[in-house]
C-alpha cells in the first residue's frame, strides 16, 4: 500500500456520506416517513385484534411497541443500497480508495437516523395508546435507542446481499429475522421487566453487548457482501 | 423382543398412535433425500446426452467464433507476438 | 536445491489441485458410495429398531421416550450440518474451491429435512408428556429459528443467479449464521427460564440406563453416516450438472449409459 | 502504469475474450471497440476493479493490482453506463458528494465553471430529477473534467451527448492525455486523433468460441471459482 494513509480521511468522507444520505432523506419525506406511519398502524392493530381493555393492552404493550419498531424497521431496509445501486452509485462507492466497512457505516448510521431515530420519537406516543405502564417508558426508550442501530447494522447485511435481487422484501426479512431474534428478546425483556418493577440494567448490558459486535462485525460482512454482488 | 405379540407392539401402551406417525414421517425425510437427489441425476443425465447429440452432429463453425481447440494449437509465443501491442489502426 | 524447491512446490501445486477438482471426488465417492451406504442402512435398521422393540418403556413417559432415538439424531444433525455448511462457506471464501461450494449447495436441502424432522418429532414427542402439540421450551424454538437460517440460505440461492456470486453471497450468509447460533442459543435458553422456568427439558438426556444409551449412539451413528452419503449422492448430482461441459462427464455418461 | 496480462473472461457459458494482453502508460489514450456484447463493458469493469471474475493478471504500478486498491482507486476515474446522479440532489451537490468519495474537495466556483462549460449554467442549484437523461450525464462530464485522477475508465461516454459536446470532451480528453493522464474509452464512434496517441484494440481479434467444446482430458474444467 504505497499510497500515504494520513492523506485519506476516511472519516470525512464517511461524514459527506452520511450527511448526503440525510439530504436525501429530507427531500423524500414522503418515503422516508413511510416506517413511522407503518408502525403506527401495525400497533393500532392490536387493541383492534385482540382487546382493548386496559389490563391485557398494559401486559402486551411492550412486546407490540417493540415488534412494531422490528418490523417498520425491516421495511424500510430494502432501499438502504437500491437506490445506489439503481442509479450507478454503488459503483462509485465500491470504488472509492477509502475503506469501503468504514463508508458502509456511514450509510447504516444515515438509515439509522432516518428510521431509527424517527421509531424511537414515535414509541412513546404509541405506549400511551397501549396504556404501557408510566414506570417502564425509561427502559423502552432505552432498549429501542440500543436495539434500532442493531436492527439497522443486522438488517445491512440482509440488505447488501439482495441488492441485486428483483423483488426482494420478503428475503431481506427472511435473511434478517434470525439476526433480530436476540435483541427482540433483550429489548421486550428489558420493558417486561420494568413493568414488574424490577430491575432492566441487565438487558441493556447485553444489548450494549450486541451493538458493539455488530458495529465491529457487520460492516465488514456488508462490504464483503456488496463487494461479491456487485462482482456478478 | 420386549412386547409379547404384535398387538401391542402397534399399541405401544397407547403411545403408539404417536411412535409410529414420527418415525413414518422419520422414512419420508429419508427417501426424499435417497431420492430427490437420483430423480435429479437423471435429468440431468438425460440433458447431457441430448447435448451430447447436438454436439456431435457437425454444425457450420461461424467464422467469429474460432473454437477453443483451434487457438490452442497456435503456440502461446506466436500468438502473443501478434498480439502485445494490439493493431495500430 | 532449487530443483527440490520446484518439485516440492508442483507437488504441493497439483495435490492442492488433484483434491479440489470435482473430477477426482466423483470417482473416488463412487468406489465408497455403496459400502457407506450399505454400512449405514445396516446400523440405522438395528439402532432404530433395537431402540423400537428391545428397549423396555421409559418409567416416567413410557413407551412415548422411544421417539427419542429419532429426534436427539437428527437435532444433532441439523445444527452440525449448518456448522460444517460455515465450513464450507469459509472455504469457498478463502480458497474459492468450487467443490466446497457444491458441499454448501447440498447440504442446505439435507440439512433443512433433518431440521424440519427434528421439530416435528419435538412436537410429537411433547404431546403425551404435556398434552400440547407445540410447547416454546428453548431447545425447539432455537431448532425453530434454525429452520429459519437454513430457508434463508435456500432463498438466496436461488435469487442469485450467477453462481460464482451465489456461492460466495450464501457463503458469507452462513458465516453470519453461524456467528449468530450461538447468541440465538444462549437468548432463547435465557428467554425459556425466565418464562416458564422449564419442567422437563424436552431433549434433555435422562441419565439413560445403558439398555437405552446404546441404541441411541447407535442411531447417532446411523445418522450420521446417512448423512455422509446423502451428500455424496448431492454432490454427485450436483458435479455431473455444474461440469457437464467436460470431456469426463461425456464419458462417465455414456459410460453410465452403456454399463 | 497499467498492464494486462492474458486476460480471459467467460460469461454464462461464452468465453468474451481471452489472451487478452495490453499495457497503457501515462500520455496514452486506449479505445476498446467491439460489437454490442462482446464483452467491452465487463472488460471496463475488471480493469476497474469492480468485477473478480476473470483468469490473467492484471498489474498497477508494476504490482499486483490487488495488493494495490488504495493506490490504484485514488488515482482511477470511473464513468459507467450509468451516470451515478442523484435526482433530488442538485448538480453541485452531486458533485460534491462524488468528489469527497474520491477524496477531493472541489472549490465552489471550479464545480461551477466545469457545470458551465458542460452548458448546464443555470441548473447548477436545480435538483437533477428535473433534468433530462443527457443532462445528467453532463454532470457526470463536468465532474469529469475537474477530477484530478490520472487514469480515466470511461464506458460509451458519448452516448445521449449532443455534438457541441462530443467536440468539448474531445478537447478535455486531448487535454488530459497532453497533461501526461491516461484514458481507456469504449465508444462506436472513431475519434478524431487530435493527440495521435490513440491506440485501438478490437476485442473481436480475442474472442474465443462457446464454452460447449470439451476441454481436453486430463485438465477438467479446474477446481476453482
Amino acid at each position: 500500500m504505497s499510497v500515504d494513509v494520513q492523506q485519506l480521511e476516511g472519516r470525512k468522507a464517511m461524514m459527506g456520506l452520511i450527511r448526503r444520505d440525510l439530504k436525501l432523506a429530507f427531500r423524500t419525506p414522503g418515503q422516508s416517513l413511510n416506517p413511522v406511519v407503518f408502525y403506527l398502524m401495525v400497533a393500532s392493530l392490536f387493541p383492534l385484534g385482540i382487546a382493548p381493555e386496559r389490563e391485557t393492552l398494559s401486559q402486551l404493550a411492550g412486546g407490540i411497541v417493540w415488534i412494531g419498531a422490528l418490523l417498520a424497521v425491516l421495511l424500510s431496509l430494502d432501499s438502504l443500497f437500491k437506490g445506489d445501486n439503481d442509479d450507478g452509485s454503488l459503483d462509485q462507492l465500491l470504488l472509492s480508495p477509502h475503506p469501503l466497512p468504514l463508508l458502509v457505516l456511514g450509510k447504516v448510521i444515515a438509515h439509522w437516523l432516518t428510521t431509527g431515530v424517527a421509531l424511537i420519537v414515535m414509541a412513546p406516543v404509541l405506549a400511551l395508546m397501549l396504556h404501557l405502564p408510566e414506570r417502564a417508558f425509561p427502559a423502552l426508550m432505552a432498549s429501542l435507542l440500543l436495539g434500532t442501530p442493531l436492527m439497522s447494522l443486522a438488517g445491512g447485511i440482509g440488505a447488501a446481499l439482495t441488492v441485486r435481487v428483483q423483488r426482494s422484501g420478503v428475503l431481506i426479512t427472511l435473511l434478517s429475522l434470525p439476526l433480530y431474534i436476540p435483541v427482540l428478546i433483550f429489548g421486550t425483556g428489558a420493558v417486561q421487566s420494568a413493568v414488574d418493577g424490577m430491575g432492566y440494567a441487565g438487558h441493556l448490558l447485553w444489548l450494549g453487548a450486541f451493538l458493539v459486535m455488530g458495529l465491529c462485525l457487520a460492516p465488514i460482512a456488508i462490504a464483503a457482501a456488496l463487494r461479491i454482488v456487485v462482482d456478478g | 423382543m420386549y412386547f409379547e405379540n404384535f398387538a401391542s407392539l402397534v399399541n405401544m401402551g397407547g403411545h403408539g398412535v404417536y411412535v409410529w406417525p414420527t418415525y413414518g414421517l422419520g422414512l419420508l425425510v429419508i427417501l426424499y433425500n435417497i431420492f430427490s437427489p437420483l430423480m435429479a441425476r437423471k435429468k440431468i443425465v438425460a440433458q447431457i446426452k441430448r447435448q451430447a447429440r447436438a454436439a456431435s452432429v457437425p454444425k457450420a463453425p461461424s467464422s467469429r467464433d474460432r473454437t477453443i481447440k483451434s487457438k490452442q494449437q497456435v503456440s502461446t509465443a506466436e500468438s502473443s507476438r501478434t498480439m502485445n501491442e494490439g493493431e495500430v489502426e | 536445491m532449487i530443483w527440490y524447491a520446484d518439485i516440492r512446490k508442483t507437488m504441493n501445486w497439483t495435490f492442492f489441485h488433484k483434491l479440489g477438482s470435482p473430477k477426482w471426488f466423483y470417482e473416488i465417492s463412487g468406489k465408497w458410495l455403496p459400502w457407506l451406504a450399505i454400512l449405514a442402512a445396516l446400523m440405522m435398521v438395528t439402532g432404530l429398531t433395537w431402540g423400537l422393540l428391545f428397549t423396555p418403556p421409559d418409567y416416567l413417559q413410557g413407551n412415548s421416550y422411544r421417539i427419542i432415538f429419532l429426534h436427539v439424531p437428527t437435532a444433532f444433525l441439523a445444527s452440525a450440518i449448518y456448522v460444517s455448511m460455515a465450513i464450507a462457506g469459509a472455504v469457498t471464501l478463502i480458497w474459492r474451491i468450487k467443490l466446497a461450494d457444491m458441499a454448501l449447495k447440498s447440504m442446505a436441502p439435507i440439512g433443512t429435512s433433518f431440521c424440519f424432522l427434528a421439530l416435528i418429532t419435538g412436537a410429537i414427542w411433547g404431546k403425551p408428556t404435556w398434552g400440547t402439540w407445540w410447547v416454546w421450551d428453548a431447545r425447539l424454538t432455537s431448532m425453530l429459528i434454525l429452520l429459519f437460517l437454513y430457508f434463508g440460505v435456500i432463498a438466496l440461492r436461488g435469487a442469485i443467479r450467477s453462481a460464482n456470486t451465489q456461492a460466495r453471497a450464501c457463503a458469507i450468509l452462513t458465516l453470519v449464521g453461524v456467528v449468530n447460533i450461538p447468541i440465538i442459543k444462549f437468548s432463547v435458553q435465557w428467554w425459556n427460564t425466565l418464562h416458564q422456568g422449564s419442567t422437563l427439558k424436552l431433549t434433555e438426556k435422562p441419565s439413560m440406563a445403558p439398555e437405552m444409551l446404546w441404541p441411541l449412539l447407535i442411531s447417532i451413528a446411523a445418522f450420521y453416516l446417512f448423512f455422509t452419503v446423502a451428500l455424496i449422492i448431492r454432490m454427485r448430482t450436483e458435479i455431473l450438472d455444474r461440469e457437464r461441459r467436460t470431456k469426463w462427464v461425456r464419458n462417465a455418461v455414456e459410460a453410465g449409459a452403456r454399463s | 502504469m497499467l498492464e494486462v496480462v492474458q486476460l480471459r473472461c467467460e460469461r454464462d457459458d461464452r468465453v468474451l475474450f481471452s489472451e487478452l494482453s495490453m499495457k497503457l502508460s501515462l500520455g496514452e489514450l486506449l479505445q476498446i471497440e467491439g460489437a454490442n456484447g462482446s464483452g467491452k463493458t465487463t472488460l471496463l469493469r475488471i480493469l476497474a476493479g469492480l468485477s473478480g471474475d476473470f483468469q490473467g493478471n492484471i498489474f498497477w504500478k508494476e504490482k499486483k493490482l490487488s495488493s494495490m486498491y488504495a493506490d490504484f482507486r485514488l488515482s482511477t476515474f470511473y464513468f459507467g453506463h450509468k451516470p451515478a446522479v442523484k435526482a433530488e440532489l442538485t448538480p453541485v451537490e452531486n458533485i460534491r458528494w462524488r468528489a469527497s468519495l474520491r477524496n477531493e474537495s472541489p472549490s465552489e466556483d471550479r464545480i461551477f465553471s466545469a457545470l458551465e462549460q458542460v452548458n448546464l449554467a443555470g441548473f447548477e442549484e436545480v435538483a437533477c430529477g428535473h433534468l433530462s437523461a443527457g443532462q445528467h450525464r453532463r454532470v457526470a462530464l463536468a465532474d469529469l473534467s475537474i477530477s484530478v485522477s490520472p487514469l480515466w475508465i470511461l464506458d460509451e461516454p458519448f452516448t445521449a451527448i449532443d455534438v457541441h459536446g462530443v467536440a468539448w470532451l474531445e478537447t478535455v480528453l486531448a487535454k488530459h492525455v497532453k497533461e501526461g493522464g491516461m484514458v481507456i474509452i469504449t465508444s462506436h464512434q472513431s475519434l478524431s486523433d487530435i493527440s495521435g496517441t490513440v491506440r485501438k484494440v478490437k476485442l473481436d481479434d480475442f474472442a474465443g468460441g462457446f464454452l460447449e467444446d470439451e476441454f481436453d482430458d486430463e485438465m477438467d474444467s479446474g477446481a476453482f471459482l
